[in-house]
This record gives structure tokens, sequence and C-alpha cells, in this order.
């Protein structure tokens, strides 16, 4: 079911799509944006979070990008080819990159940013490179990666906020965290670092020496951090802010702001993190363990109307475990619909006896509260006794690192491929205290952790759909976790702001393509 | 030189209570739930424990409870506020980055409301039971009685968005390169709104004080003799009545200066003002505890400060005061 | 111009003035009429509540709001002052028509230096330049006597004493040499010395500029001391009014006689012998100092309250202890009683040395020594009902509740207000019904001293004479040790068997209260008496 | 004049009794007129007022009846104000008590505690407070105690500290009476009218508080407060003005009547006394 909201945003960007190409780029002009929350620093690869990835993609690049269906393109590599066993990668790359302080990015940058860097800071990077056997520069514009067995996500991992490049000549024997460079970051993209005015704006402006012809358009981009949702939605009202990134607003601001004149939305751009919100339920201990009352909090949700109040119907409805973006869906499973007497039944026959239970709102803004708030409605409608407990971030990850809760939402990124998004969440070797990201709700079935395995190395794709198909099954009788939504978070911006949304991360690296109508 | 000595026992004094400040914030962050490198961790959305030994080595959070204290303390007894945990940049750094803005505000809104709140409050008093002296009273009242952040939020509505006459957030018009006058007036155009969302509360109060304590001197002996001499109501009002009756709002004033950085939060949250009180909100929700430290620090040196300045004016207003010591 | 002439200054005529709803009476002042003359210096007197003051505000213009004048004029100069403007009776005050107030300690602003109070007064009336207005203000610290005038112009009035801060009102009063000057009890929160010498500035300037006085007191002594006529109101109205020598010698209305009569008489009560008994109470070289508390960067003060005190007070008798404020005389009397600790020194009560107690030993010898205080109103706690007031101390001390409570309704009894009084407020009861019931709650515990601080001071004199009849009668009938505090000698006299002068914390001269009247042997002792307002020389009595 | 008569010559004071009358009303009704939860949500979302009979003022974000949260929310916002304000007491009239009667060292310690919680800033020890022990209506209510019960401690205390010498409390002492018997039957009683007239005005200051935490997302969130309700609309406000307006009129009328309740009550128990000696 699709809302009007979401039907003017397919019109919207398919007006867009046309209008692109009908204009020629007009060049210059500075485009004010949005961070939230500000970022701790700038320096991908060693900050992960995304507010770091949404400003730092302008700054430095990956290997490859990938467009909007998640299929690879170039970008510091030209090309690349991968061994019939699937277990080598060569990259050949562009040989007129230069960092932004003039030296030239060669094959050593990459060695030493995957190799070294990344092995030693990034835990994302990590879950990938354990899978690598080497990496060598063959020659100064070559790269060959070694696998120990074939990877399936490998070609999908080298975005720039999971796999950046850093510059080996600032960083190498260098205390990196302490490195004087990350006050000023060099990389390889269209935008250079110009001033950070903590509290209030980051500002890069356009790279002269841009390698890719005649790019990028803009002479710079403004991010401006504005903490309270009330006043960045102003600041986009009254023209100070011509684009708000997805995420930056209320969802209750959307509708608004969507329906000003010469206001564009799209809802493209997030394919490669594709939001799922999840309802942690502990395996463990409670009522929580009993696998009829994870269907019964299933049936009990009104996920549709959480969808439409609170999402402006953007987003949809997950079957199980694996969202639309992720590959190998499966689209034949019965679906969890709001069923409140079927959730009753069931409640009576594990006989669940009214024992109190809490849940754990995301303490990430007021849609996480107000949709724990309806999901604590619904299950209190079907006789579940839960009440709220209200944490800060802080308390949250505590918590969840401890497994001290019943019901917590979550969202998690999947990063386009359940191997690297997905699995994460069900394998039992995932199970360890202290994150908020593993096996958090203590799922343990040995076929699961089988079929995942064996499906992450699995070469070609075929063999990998029939593993992720049967695994979906199983997670969908047992409902280790609940699956309320795969998230819209759509990106609004003025519409003279043209090509601004051209890959599967949206603004993250999108203002290289961008130009304005002015 | 009695100003002298005051000042040097007060700040010998401040610096127990900055010790003791110390000890007691750090003893309550410790009792908060998670820790830093678990909510750095959160934000990067991934992590393995590799990562977070890591991060937890490096703030020092693996060593015991009382190491930690110690090391603290001890920076801190030579200026060394350490790293914010987060942004990787030193505590002091970040809060000398942010405490012109916070004292800009609140100095403007101090001296905005105590400015309008006696000027309203004398006036009230001298139309003490007439229409004009209670709207003035209703008024403040109303002021007082209304949630600061409802203010900031409506005046934004109104001025900024229907209106259009004020920007909405921020502290200057980020990528306008205004500079010299240009930018002086920019900023005060973005300061009219908090600092008046701000002040409305504070003058609220001056204006209930003024008045009470206006009608509290006039009552006194010394304004009888005063018109027994044949003066004019309003040299009357002006240097016997007033002059008396700010005494108490000296006090007053004083704990509320220092007590604005906090009640700032609200204000430099909605209006996306770069201050101290916007930065604590962030570091106690991310854990930063060093940052967190840091700003308490601070913003309770400043209370001792303005506590000491406001015995100093005080001393200046009231010879009876300096006689006695 | 020395000479009373017969030129009327102020003319008040039928004069009545207006109490705000809710007030106990409806005029403060009804249909009063009466003359100033120039030259002469008119006493108004009453007791408090008669309605004194009011003329006097009407004349300048200082009613408080809600108080009108109703009826009546009041010709100043040939003006009717009531049908003036705000505005133009202001261009009246401080010119031609001065005025001073009774609390010299509230009624100069505190934050302004003297000088510029002083030359508030030219300006206000737009005579002078600043810096001539300066000058004048250091003449007129001079003329009133002042003493270190070049240091007391820069002072600010906390640095000043009572006396010197009424010489700078009446700085203030004369700087413009007004026609009429009003007074409104100028000496009554001063000590004797002091007051006496207030008073014969005024009477000096006055004589010296041939001002018109309109002096308001509530003193036939100060009366006596300075007035050409007298003026007595009772309740708002004028029951007596003449020449003060005929009005002092023969007054004609019965409450002015009541009046007279009440003011503890000069004449001196014979020497009574109380043989020789052991001494009930026997103070030993009794030491108390204050100090300031000092921070760590500044130094303690310290004022030496007791010095070396020693006493002895014999069973059944009464001893006066007599000085002026500062004097040490309350210390000693709270040391005895045991509400400050002395530093040294004994306090022995029938042989208990008391002066080193603490803590529970202290509380169970409190029973033998009570004290009466001497503010009717302070001196009992609003929100406790008479009765218990009374029976809380043997409560305290193991009584019953309810025998406390009757003892307490025989007490009242015997005090004079009826034993009913025991379910009543305080706040129902006048000052004099409320200092007899303090008298009941030190006379709870059966107390083998009593000491009174000042029990009457705060009394008008009629009230006062009935509280000192009833310490009388009660002396005798329970044959009471008291230790008598005041600062008036004449009271002192009236009531005790011998007197100790104090002054700057040391006893200066003791005896009997006919040698210290009649022969007082100390310089000091001899300038309290004199200092006594409207003083004849004593005679003693003869019994 | 009787207690009320003197109150009620204070106009003011009688407005703000009968609203704050009527906002306890609203607290006790809640359950009787709307017996269901208020987290119900029971129509469509952004309901606005006065459009539809049964949602008098409208529904929220989430198609909950504002009218049965506004009720409800009296009740906690009310408990929430009343309850800190005793605590509060509870810390700062002892306190207060002992080193105003006790004086000297035991005085010096003491005040010496209470500047040191002044000197922390309130409103950031609040937030600080409520973020470590994590949002409840316990947590709340301690927190908005521990900051506010320093102005008590020194109210008490100056009182104590003028009442002590007073002559009465002196006679007490010389029959005998022990220091805990005087302090609670001669002076806290006397003490009594500031301290009742500033737990009015405390009260008041207390729900604006927690309005303001609850803006901050510092709210219990099982409970439906005011403040509750405005943190909750804040991000609507533009399309759904009721949502606030409603809850933070409700904060403004109750906190105005605390306030003029108190004008009344200083005025009823403090009646100007100083012209009478």
């Amino acid at each position: 079911m699709k809302t009007p909201l979401a039907l003017a945003i397919t019109a919207a960007a398919l007006a867009l799509s046309t209008a692109a190409t009908a204009q020629e780029p007009q060049r210059g002009g500075t485009i004010d944006t949005i961070i939230q929350p500000e970022p701790p620093g700038l320096v991908l690869g060693m900050i992960q979070n995304a507010p770091t990835r949404t400003v730092a993609g302008n700054i430095y690049e990956g290997l490859l990008r990938y467009t909007t269906d998640l299929e690879p393109m170039p970008q510091l590599a030209e090309s690349w080819e991968v061994s019939d066993d699937g277990r080598t990668y060569t990259f050949h790359l562009r040989e007129d990159v230069t960092w932004h302080d003039g030296e030239p990015f060669t094959a050593d940058d990459v060695v030493f940013s995957a190799d070294v860097f990344h092995r030693e800071l990034n835990p994302s990077a990590r879950a990938v490179l354990q899978h690598v056997e080497s990496i060598e520069a063959t020659d100064d514009h070559t790269v060959v990666f070694t696998l120990t067995e074939p990877f399936g996500p490998f070609l999908i991992s080298f975005e720039a906020g999971t796999f950046t490049m850093v510059p080996e000549h600032l960083y190498a024997g260098t205390d990196f965290r302490n490195n004087e460079h990350n006050d000023h970051p060099i990389g390889t993209g269209p935008f250079k670092f110009a001033n950070w005015e903590r509290g209030t704006v980051i500002e890069l402006v356009k790279n002269d020496d841009y390698y890719e012809e005649g790019l990028p358009y803009l002479d710079g981009v403004n991010w401006h951090v504005i903490p309270d949702g009330g006043s960045r939605a102003v600041a986009f009202e009254n023209g100070t802010i011509d684009v708000l990134p997805s995420g930056t607003v209320e969802n209750f601001d959307i509708p608004r702001l969507s329906a000003m004149d010469n206001v564009c939305m799209t809802e493209e751009g997030h394919e490669y993190f594709s939001p799922f919100a999840m309802l942690w339920m502990n395996n463990r201990e409670g009522p929580t363990a009993d696998k009829r009352f994870r269907q019964a909090v299933m049936y009990a949700m009104d996920r549709e109307f959480a969808k439409d109040v609170l999402w402006n119907g953007l987003g949809n409805v997950p079957l199980s475990a694996f969202g639309s973006n992720a590959r190998f869906q499966h689209d034949d499973l019965e679906p969890y619909d709001h069923n409140p007497e079927r959730a009753r039944e069931l409640l009576d026959e594990m006989g669940y006896d009214g024992e109190e239970i809490t849940i754990l709102p995301l303490p990430y803004g007021e849609t996480w509260t107000r949709w724990a708030e309806a999901v604590q409605q619904n299950l209190r409608e079907v006789g579940i006794n839960v009440s709220t407990q209200a944490t800060d971030v802080g308390g949250w990850n505590q918590r969840l690192g401890d497994w001290d809760y019943d019901l917590a939402f979550t969202y998690l990124y999947q990063y386009g491929d359940p191997a690297l998004g997905i699995s994460r969440t069900y394998l039992s070797d995932n199970i360890a205290k202290g994150s908020p990201w593993n096996n958090v709700e203590g799922y343990e079935n040995e076929r699961v952790d089988e079929l995942f395995n064996a499906a992450a190395t699995a070469f070609p794709d075929e063999e990998r759909e029939a593993l992720y198909l049967e695994v979906q099954e199983i997670l969908h009788e047992d409902v280790p976790v609940g699956w309320l939504m795969e998230l819209g978070f759509p990106t609004l911006y003025r519409c003279d702001v043209k090509n601004l949304v051209t890959s599967g991360v949206g603004v993250n690296d999108g203002f290289k393509d961008a130009w304005l109508d002015r | 030189m009695v100003y002298a000595r005051l000042v040097l026992m007060r700040l010998f004094k401040a610096v127990i209570v900055l010790f003791l400040i110390v000890i007691f914030n750090f003893l309550l962050i410790q009792m908060a739930p998670g820790d830093p490198a678990a909510i750095l961790a959160g934000e990067a959305g991934a992590a393995d424990q590799e990562f977070l030994d890591q991060l937890r080595e490096r703030f020092g959070l693996d060593q015991p409870m009382y190491v930690q204290l110690w090391r603290y303390v001890s920076g801190i007894a030579m200026l060394d506020f350490g790293y914010s945990y987060r942004l990787g940049v030193p505590v002091f750094d970040l809060i000398m980055d942010r405490l012109p803005a916070t004292l800009l505000l609140t100095g403007t809104a101090f001296v905005l409301s105590l400015v309008l709140g006696i000027v309203a409050g004398s006036m009230a008093a001298a139309r003490v039971k007439k229409p004009s002296g209670s709207l003035i009273m209703a008024l403040a009242l109303v002021f007082y009685a209304t949630p600061l952040f409802w203010v900031a939020l409506m005046s934004v509505v109104v001025f900024s968005v229907y209106l259009g006459w004020l920007p909405a957030y921020g502290l200057y018009t980020v990528g306008a390169g205004h500079t010299g006058f240009a930018l002086v007036l920019d900023v005060a155009k973005h300061l009219v709104l908090p600092a008046t969302t701000l002040a409305l509360f504070f003058m609220a109060i001056y204006t209930r004080m003024t008045r009470t304590s206006m009608l509290d001197a006039a009552q006194q002996d010394y304004v009888k003799t005063a018109r027994a001499k044949g003066l004019k109501p309003g040299t009357i009002q002006r240097r016997h009545v007033l002059r008396n009756a700010l005494l108490p709002i000296i006090t007053l004033a004083g704990l509320q200066a220092g007590q604005m950085v906090g009640g700032a939060i609200l204000t430099e949250t909605v209006f996306a003002w770069p201050g101290i009180g916007r930065l604590m909100f962030e570091a106690l929700q991310q854990r930063d505890y060093n940052l967190l430290l840091g700003i308490f620090f601070f913003s309770a040196a400043l209370v001792i400060v303005f506590n000491i300045i406001t015995d100093v004016v005080y001393r200046l207003a009231d010879p009876r005061i300096k006689g006695a010591s | 111009m020395t000479d009373v002439t017969t030129e009327t200054v102020l003319s008040i005529r039928e004069l009545s003035i207006a109490l705000p709803k809710g007030a106990d009476r409806a005029l403060a002042v009804e249909g009063v009429s009466y003359e100033v003359m120039r030259g002469e210096i008119m006493c108004v007197v009453g007791e408090s509540g008669s309605g004194k003051s009011m003329a006097a505000n009407a004349i300048m213009g200082l009613l408080p709001k809600g108080v009108n004048a109703t009826q009546g004029e009041v010709l100043f100069e040939g003006q009717d002052l009531l049908a003036l403007s705000e505005k133009q009776h202001r261009t009246l005050r401080g010119l031609k028509i001065g005025m001073i107030f009774q609390e010299p300690m509230t009624a100069l602003n505190p934050l302004m230096r003297v000088g510029a109070q002083i030359a508030e007064v030219f300006e206000a009336h737009d005579q002078l330049t600043p810096k001539e207005r300066q000058a004048r203000a250091l003449e007129l610290l001079i003329e009133v006597g002042i003493p270190q005038p070049e240091k007391a112009i820069r002072a600010y009035p906390f640095e000043l004493s009572g006396g010197q801060r009424q010489r700078v009102m009446i700085a203030m009063a004369l700087a413009l040499e007004p026609t009429l000057l009003i007074a409104d009890e100028p000496t009554t929160a001063l000590d004797v010395t002091t007051q006496a010498q207030i008073l014969a500035l005024i009477r000096d300037l006055q004589q010296r500029r041939g001002m018109a006085v309109m002096f308001i007191t509530h003193d036939f002594g100060v009366v006596a001391e300075i007035a050409s006529r007298v003026c007595v109101m009772r309740h708002g109205k004028i029951v007596e009014l003449g020449d003060a020598r005929s009005v002092l010698k023969n007054p004609q209305d019965a409450y002015t006689q009541a009046l007279i009569a009440a003011i503890p008489s000069n004449a001196v009560p014979p020497h009574r012998d109380i043989g020789q008994v052991a001494p009930l109470l026997e103070i030993k070289r009794l030491q108390k100092v204050f100090r300031s508390r000092g921070g760590w960067f500044k130094p303690a003060r310290e004022v030496h309250a007791l010095n070396d005190v020693s006493l002895t007070l014999a069973r059944g008798e009464t001893v006066g202890i007599v000085g002026e404020s500062g004097s040490g005389k309350s210390t000693l009397g709270r040391c005895v009683v045991r509400l400050e600790h002395p530093d040294s020194g004994e306090l022995l009560l029938d042989g208990v040395n008391l002066s080193q107690l603490k803590g529970d030993a202290l509380r169970r010898e409190r029973h033998r020594v009570q004290m009466i205080f001497q503010d009717p109103y302070a001196s009992l706690n609003p929100r406790t009902k008479v009765g218990m007031a009374i029976a809380q101390g043997p409560i305290a001390n193991g009584t019953p509740k309810a025998a406390a409570l009757k003892r307490a309704g025989e007490l009242l009894d015997m005090v004079g207000l009826g034993a009913s009084a025991v379910e009543r407020y305080p706040h129902e009861f006048s000052g004099g019904q409320r200092q007899r019931i303090g008298i009941a709650r030190a006379l709870a515990l059966d107390p083998e001293l009593i000491v009174a601080d000042e029990a009457v001071s705060a009394l008008d004199v009629s009230i006062q004479a009935q509280v000192l009849e009833l310490l009388e009668e009660l002396k005798q009938r329970l044959s009471l040790s008291l230790l008598f505090i005041t600062h008036d000698l004449r009271v002192a006299a009236q009531l005790c068997d011998r007197i100790v002068v104090m002054q700057h914390g040391r006893i200066i001269e003791q005896g009997s209260a006919e040698q210290i009247f009649l022969a007082p042997r100390e310089a000091y002792t001899q300038d309290l008496l004199d200092a006594i307002p409207g003083r004849e020389a004593p005679v003693a009595a003869t019994a | 004049m009787s207690f009320f008569a003197r109150f009620a010559q204070n106009r003011g004071a009688l407005v703000g009794l009968v609203i704050l009358l009527l906002m306890i009303a609203m607290a006790v009704l809640a359950p009787v007129l709307f017996p269901e939860s208020p987290w119900r949500m029971v129509q469509r979302p952004f309901l606005p007022p006065f459009s539809q009979e049964g949602f008098l003022l409208g529904t929220d974000t989430m198609g909950r009846n504002v009218a049965a949260g506004l009720m409800h929310g009296a009740w906690v916002s009310l408990l929430i104000g009343l309850v800190s304000t005793c605590v509060a007491l509870l810390i700062g009239v002892p306190l207060g008590a002992i080193a105003g009667y006790y004086g000297g060292l035991v005085d010096d310690a003491l005040m010496r505690f209470t500047e040191f919680f002044q000197t922390i800033p309130n409103f950031a020890l609040a937030i600080v407070l409520v973020a470590i022990m994590q949002p409840s209506v316990t947590s709340i209510v301690l927190a908005i105690a521990i900051v506010s019960w320093p102005p008590v401690a020194r109210l008490v205390r100056a009182e104590f500290m003028s009442l002590r010498n007073r002559e009465y409390v002196e006679a007490a002492r010389l029959v005998g009476q022990s220091n805990s018997t005087i302090i609670l039957r001669q002076i806290l009683p006397n003490t009594l009218s500031p301290i009742i007239v500033l737990a009015s005005l405390m009260v008041a200051t207390a729900i604006l508080l927690e309005s303001a935490l609850s803006f901050l997302g510092l709210g219990d969130p099982n409970v439906m407060s005011w403040g509750y309700m405005i943190g909750a609309a804040r991000t609507v406000i533009r399309q759904a003005w009721w949502l606030s307006f409603f809850p933070g009129l409700a904060i403004l009328l109750t906190v105005l009547a605390l306030n003029l309740v108190g004008e009344g009550l200083d005025d009823a128990l403090n009646p100007k006394l100083s012209r009478e000696r």
C-alpha cells in the first residue's frame, strides 16, 4: 500500500531524472546543508559513525562507488577483475589522482589503507579483511587482493565510508589517532576540508584539481550544525538550508516541508545502508524466551500503522529477516499481519501469566519514542504487561551490551549483502557481551549458523541464494527478533538543486555531481 | 586593598570548592550507566571487542576508579582537563571555543533582564494599585510562569518563520563572510531571539523583586526624611528608594548570573547557539566524561567568579559592609 | 529676639484626621485646635496611640496613604496647608518647616554620605552651588556640635553614634533656617545623657534663631525640661492645653494628673535594711568578652562587655543595675540567668556555681533563676496559648500537664489577668497585660531569683506605673529576690533597695538607692542624675 | 480578621485558588471521565480541537485523545510538583533549622555544604542526575528535590537565626526546655508561614522543571505529564499547535495560580506588622 506521499516521491524522482537530463549543468554556488549530530571527527576509517561518513564521504573516496541498485561503479579504481574461483580481485587505479596536498595517489596508498590502517582501526573493515589473505601492489596503479576463500559480498565492501583510502605519506609510521592531520583531513575527493567551527558549521570547498573532468560543479558545501530538530526544519523552511539529508528532520515535519513550493524529495540514496528497524527480544530468559511469545508480539504490533503514521508511509514492512535492499530476499512467507486475536491465542497457548516485561526505546529522537509508545500500547491491548524504560544513548548501549532488557528497539544497516549486514544478528558465534550490534538477542541455531556461513563463502550467487532462502524460512518461524520496518529515510532539497543523489549512499558522496540551477 | 584581600580570600575558598566539585562530579558521572567506549562503538554502528578494548585503554577506562580519579584530579591541578573522548580535542580548547558564545548570550540576557526588570519593577512600584502597575505585574507573572522552551519555540515560529524578521538559529550567518561591523550586526541579529527568550524569565524575576524591594524601601524612615527636605518625588525615588532597593537585587542577580549558564541549555539547544550549555548536554549523552567534567568545572568556576563580583559590587554599593570588616 | 513673642506661626483649627477603614478607631485626631507661636517650644504630649504625631504629619503633608485630614485647617504664614497641592507643599518642606524624627538609626539614608544628605536640602530648593552647599553643610555640622566635623561630613551614617546622627538630622532640618521646626520624639531612642545634650541643643538653637518649635513627646520629664507651652492629647483629643509651668504644677485634667503622677517620682524611698542575711547570689570577678568571628584574613574584634564584675544580692533584696546602652548591664543579667556563658568568674547561687554548668546539668538548675523580658511583644510565642506558655516550664521540669496548667491559671489570677486567660493567645492582650503574663511565667517555676531586664521600658508611663506596682506587691508577698536592670534611674529608685551603676562593662558605684541619689560618689553617676529630664533636686522621702 | 478573609482580600489569590482547585479537580476526575489509558490510540492522528465530538481538544501525533492526556497529566504534574517540593523541604528544613539554631561551626559546615550545591548550576545538575538515574518519576522527583532544597535551607536558617534569640525562645530555654523541643515547638511553628509561601512557589518551579526535563527527553515514559505532552508535541508544533498549546496553557495557568496563591498566603500569613510597634 502506498500513501499519496509515497506516490508523490516517485513522481518527483521521475521529474528530477527527466529534468536532469534535459538541462546543461551550471557551475558555481555553495550548498548549505545539515549534519546531525555533529561528527566527532572527519577521518574516515578512524571514525565510522554516520555523520562522519556523510561529511567525509565528500572528502575521501573509496575504490568503488555503488549505484542505487548497488552495482559497483568506478571511482579510484577505473576497472577491476575477479578470478573464476572468486578468490582474486585485481583493481586498476586511475593514474591522474592526487591527494589534496598535491602528492600522487598510488597503489601503495591502497595497500597501506587496507592492510595497515583499517586492520588496526576499523572494525567493519576488519570483518571483511578477515577473508583477505594478502594485498599486493603489483605496480604503482594495480592492486591485487587474494582471499582465503570466496567471499560473496567482497566487491560491495569498497564504499568510501567502509573502506576509505587514506594517504600513506601522512599516516604511515605515526600514531594514527594523534596524527596532526586528523584536524585537517586530506583525501582525494571532489571537496577539500576548509574550516570547522565547532558547534556551528563544517565548510568544504571545491577541489580545483579534481581528477574527474569538470567536477565538481559546486564551489563548496556548508554543513550546518543545528542540534534541535524543530530549528533544523525552520532553517530549511526559511531558505537558509538547501538540502536536508535523510534523518535530519523529524518525520512529522516531512509532509509539511515536502509540500512547500520548490521543494523536492527523494527516497533514493540510502540503498547501501537500507536501515532495518528491529525489536530485540531477549531469547535467554523471561516470556520472550518462548518462541510463541515472540510470535505473539509480531502479531500484536500494528506495523502498518507505524509506517503510515510515524514514517509517512515511506519504507516497507518486511516479511522476515531480509530487507528489500539486501539481496536474496524470500518473498513467499506468510506475513505477520496485525492480528491481536492470534496474538492472544499464542499467549494463552504458552500460558503467559502476565509477568511484567520492559521495553527499551531507541533514544534517537521523537519518532522512535512515539513508536515505542505505540508498540507498548499494542502489546498492552493483547494482554502483555509491559512498561517502558527510558534511557539515553549510554544507558541503552549498556543495557543491550549487558543483555539487560526484554524488548528493545534498534535499527541496523544491511550494507547491501546478507553476509555483511544481516547474518551478524543471528550467528551464534556473534554472541558476546559488550556490544549492542552483534547477536544481542542470544539466538542459537546450529542450522542457521551453517547456512549463513556456507552462504557467505558460496560461489557463485545462485548457490548463495538457495542457502539464504532456507535460512529465512527458519528465522521466520523462530522470530529471534521482531522485524519492524525497512526504513524510508527521504532526502529533502530545493528543486533547483540538481543531480543530488547519484549513488546508493546518497549525499554521502553525492555533492560531486550536484549543481545549482540558480 | 580591601578588595584585593577579599578577592584573594574568596579565590582561596573557591579552589577548595572547585576541588570538591570535581570529585563530586567525577563520582556522580561514574554512576551513570554506559561508558564512552561503548557509545563511540555504538555510533560507529559496528564494533568488535578489539575496538572497545582499544578505546578503553586509550581513555584509561581500564584502570580502577581511584586511579582514574587521581589522574583526573592531578591533571586539573596542572590545568590539564584532558581530551574529549568523542572529539579527540583538548577539553580546554573545546570549552574556550564555546565559552564566548555562552558568555555573549547570557551576558546580554543578564544585562537585558536586569535593566528591563529594574525599570519595569520601578514603574510598577510607582504605579502600585493602578491598572498600569497591575498590568506590568501581570505580564511579569505570565513571563515567569511560561516555560522557557515554549517561548523559544513560539518566538521562532512567529519572528523567524512567519515574519521573517530574525534568523532562527546559530551565532552568525554561515558563508556570508561578514567581517567588521557587518559581522557585529549579523551576530547581534542572531542574538535577539535567544537573548530575549532567556531574558524574559529573569526579567520577570527582577521586575517582581524590584517592585517588592522598592515598596519596602519606600516605607523606610529615610524616605520620610527625604520628603521632609522637600525633595522632588523623582529624586527621592532615584536617590533614596531605588539605591537602597537595589541592594537585595544585587545579591539575587549575582546568584542568577551564575545559574544562567546552566539555564542557557534549553535556549542554546533550541536556537542552535554554539555555547557550553549545549556542549554539556551533548557531552552527557555521549558519556564524554572529560568534557562533561570540564564543563562542570568551568560553569562552577563561573558561578564562583560571579559570586565574587557580586560581593565586590555589593561592597561598592553598600558602605556598611566595608566598615564592618 | 530671644523672647517669646505673640506672633502666631502655626495655627491648627478644628483639625480632624480620619484613619482608614478597619483601624481601631475612625479618627486619629478629632477637632484639635492649637497654635504655635514664634520663639516658643510647644510640646504635644501623649501616650502611644494618642494621635500626637498625626497633626505634625498633616502639617508636613506626610500623612500615610489612606489617612486624610477631613476637617479643619492648618494655617501657616497665612495659607491653609491642608489646601496645598503636593507640589506647593513640597516648596515649604525643608525651607519653611523643618522636621526631625524619632529614630536616628533609620532616618538617614544608609548609602549616602552625611554631607551629601545635608547638601540635598539646598538642592531640593535650588539654592547655592554644589560647592557652597558642602561649605554650608560643614558650617551646620559645626553648629550642631558634631565632633570632628570635617571627618563627619564625609562619613556614612553607620559610622556615627545615635546622638551624632540626631545632630545631623537637626543640621538638616535647620539648614534653610525654617520658621517652624517639628521634632517628633527626637530623643526617645537615645540614652539619657545624650538625650540631655540633644534637648539642650534644640533649646539653644531655638533661642538663638527664635524659631517656633513643635515638640512631640510622651515624656513629661522632657516637657518639664524644655516646654513653653503644653498640649496633652489622649485618644485623638486635646485634654489639656496651657502654659507648661502651670500644667505641670497644677494639672486640671484627670488624665494629665494621672500621667504626671505616673512619672516615677524623684522622691527617694527610705533605706530599707535587709539585715544580715546570707547572700543568695554572689558574683565574683565575672568576665565576658564578645568576639566578632574573624575570618582567615581578618582579625577578630573584641568588646569587653563585663570586666571584672563582682556583686552580691541578699535573699529578698532588690538590686537595680543601672547604666546606658553598652554599659554591660544586660550582659550581666543574661550571664546570671545563663543565657550567656561567662568567660571566667563565679556565679554562686546559694553556694552552687552556675557559671560553668553546661548541657543537661545546666538545664536542671535553670528553674532556680528566671527572667522577665523587655519586649512584651517578642517575649511570648505568638502561636502558644498563654496558659501553655506559663505551664511549659513546669512541664519541662516534670510537672504533669494538668497540674501545670492549673497552676498557670492561679498565677494569671495573681498577676491580675484572671484564670480564664489560660486559653487565650498573646495577641489578644495589650502590652502591659503581656508583661504581666511574662511575670507569671517567671514565677511559674518558683525561682529563687528573678532577673528583670528593662521590664517596663517598652511600656507607656501609665502602664509602667501599674506594672511596677504589681512587682512591688509581688515582691512583698512572695519575698522575691530581684535583679532589676534598667536604664532609667527614676524607675530603679522606686523599686530597688540597692543600686549598682555600670559603665563600659565595669561597676562604677554601688550603694543604697538613697545614697546613690543623694550622695553619688562618682562623677558619672552625677552625670546620669543630672541628665534625667525635668529633674528637680531629689528629696529624701520621710518615712 | 480570619485567615481566609485576609487571603481573600487579595483578589489575585482568589483567582489563583480557583484555578488551582480546577486543576486538582481535573486530576481527580481524570480516571472517572477518561477511564481508558491516555496512551490509547483512539482516533486518527492530528484531529484538530473542537472538530469532533468526544475529542474536544483533538488528538495527537498518534491519534491519542489530548483531553484525556491533559487530565491524566494534571495528576502527574501536580504530584511531581508536590512530592518533589516535600522531599526538598525534608532535606532543606532540618538542615536550615540545625544550621540556624546552633550556629557556629555546625552552621559553617552546613552552609558550605549548601553553597556547594548552589555552585553547580541547577538545571545542569538536574539533567545529569536524571540522566544518571535514568528517567522515571522517582528520579525526576529526586533530581528536582536535590536542586531545589538549598533555598529552603537558607530561608529556614535565616528565620531560625532571627528567631533563636527572640525573647520567647530564650524564655523557653530558661525554663529548661530541651533544644529539640525548642526547635520543634517554639521556633518551627513560627517559620511555617514563609516556608509555606516558599513551598507554593517551589511547586510551581518544580512543574516548570519537570516540563523542561521532559522537553529534553528526560521525562518518565510511562506517565503522561504535561511536560511530556509538550516535549512530544514540539516536533509538530507547526502543524498541530494545539498539542503543545493546551498543556503549555495548563502549565502556565498552574504556575500562575500557584504564584498567586503564594502571594495570597504571604499576605494572609505575614501581615505587615512592622508599623505596630
